[in-house]
């Protein structure tokens, strides 16, 4: 099970912070993902689709290209906003 | 020091102790973030705050130990709120001590740049008129920006 | 509000006295000028302030003044020693509370270089290998140069 | 009586951070009692003819050729060094 965590509107989009999910095997990189979420849910994946989000895989940045894999933690980032 | 945290701190005893540390360091800078107390015309009545357990304060020290490069300072403090704030409470507190004046402001200054529009929190305001996700403003990019001018000299 | 004082003063209090008045400001920046510990091989064992009462709070009032008209700035703390100062010691306390960092980073920076560059002070350091008056390096007149190009714009 | 007043390296100069002086009728601007001190004492006479030094009168800046009077508070700053 990979598991996905969602930041900031994000997680107000998936309506959950996290999720454990079944990676299938076409599921290769995080643009495959998207399109999978975006299945289940077309306003998860419009919102996953902004081009100001951004990817953790295993707590490193990573292009939307990156693959990945069934025991990854995959983040989605909204644009940050701190101090 | 960078500590994330979900309990109040007191920006004053902070200083204390770090500018009685910073001995042979003439010069500190601090900087206060505060939870503002209206957005507009709506009253704020409260700030909710998250981050990524991990890999925000290991992102932290990578700008801290770039802050280190770039300017000669001796030492580093940066706090940060995470969970429920309130009206008027400290969110965020960076502190930094040089030999002289101009290092431990141009670092304070770029430490809180990179606060702003890359590390990893993420702010929802809740005011009398709802709830908002707060994304940086473009004057804080346009900070940010200044030191990436300095990157390619 | 603007002190000379001849007491030590505590940094921190000041600190959480000014940041807790200053409600609706998100943005409190400080700067502490403390006694530095050495100049170059030799030990400073003291500093002596001296300035001229009354000429040199009312030039400081002016220079707040100015700087409130450059920047949107909510509220000043100035403190200056004057006296004798052990090593260490904080001399100077500069304290800028706005609604954005940006205008408190650039108005304590300001009102700093003005205090090393104009404010009618004079110290001089007590070193282990003799007595020094102590004159504005070219760095800070050059800090200080920065905001009259502001003036001309 | 005209007071004088000296700071910084300049009272060690004058040997005093305060004078008390009778000022002659000739002595008409600060150019002229740098003139005066100078004939006393040539040390302290170049030190106050440095061209970082600046005047004070009544509490007021003042250039070189400003007007002095024999009631007036006049002070000699060496270059300034706070903070």
């Amino acid at each position: 099970m990979a598991r996905l965590l969602f930041f900031g509107k994000l997680a107000d989009a998936a309506g959950a912070r996290a999720r454990q999910v079944k990676l299938e095997p076409e599921t290769r990189t995080i643009d495959d993902l998207v399109a999978v979420l975006g299945d289940e849910d077309a306003a998860l994946g419009a919102s996953l689709n902004e081009k100001s989000v951004r990817f953790i895989v295993n707590e490193t940045l990573a292009s939307r290209d990156a693959a990945i894999g069934d025991k990854d933690e995959i983040a989605f980032l909204p644009p940050v906003s701190g101090g | 020091m960078i500590r994330v945290c979900t309990d109040p701190f007191d920006p004053g005893a902070e200083l204390s102790v770090f500018e009685t540390k910073a001995g042979a360091a003439g010069a500190v800078v601090s900087f206060i973030g505060k939870v503002r107390e209206a957005a507009g015309d709506s009253a704020v009545t409260g700030l909710y705050l998250e981050h990524y357990p991990g890999v925000t304060e290991r992102s932290i020290a990578e700008i801290k130990e770039e802050a280190a490069k770039r300017w000669a300072i001796d030492d580093v403090l940066i706090i940060h709120r995470v969970g429920e704030l309130g009206p008027g409470e400290p969110i965020v507190m960076v502190c930094v001590a040089a030999a002289h004046r101009r290092d431990a402001f141009e670092a304070a200054d770029f430490l809180m740049d990179y606060l702003k529009t890359e590390a990893m929190f993420w702010k929802k305001e809740i005011r009398e008129d709802g709830e908002a996700w707060i994304e940086p403003r473009d004057a804080d990019y346009k900070d940010a920006a200044r030191w990436k001018d300095d990157e390619e000299e």
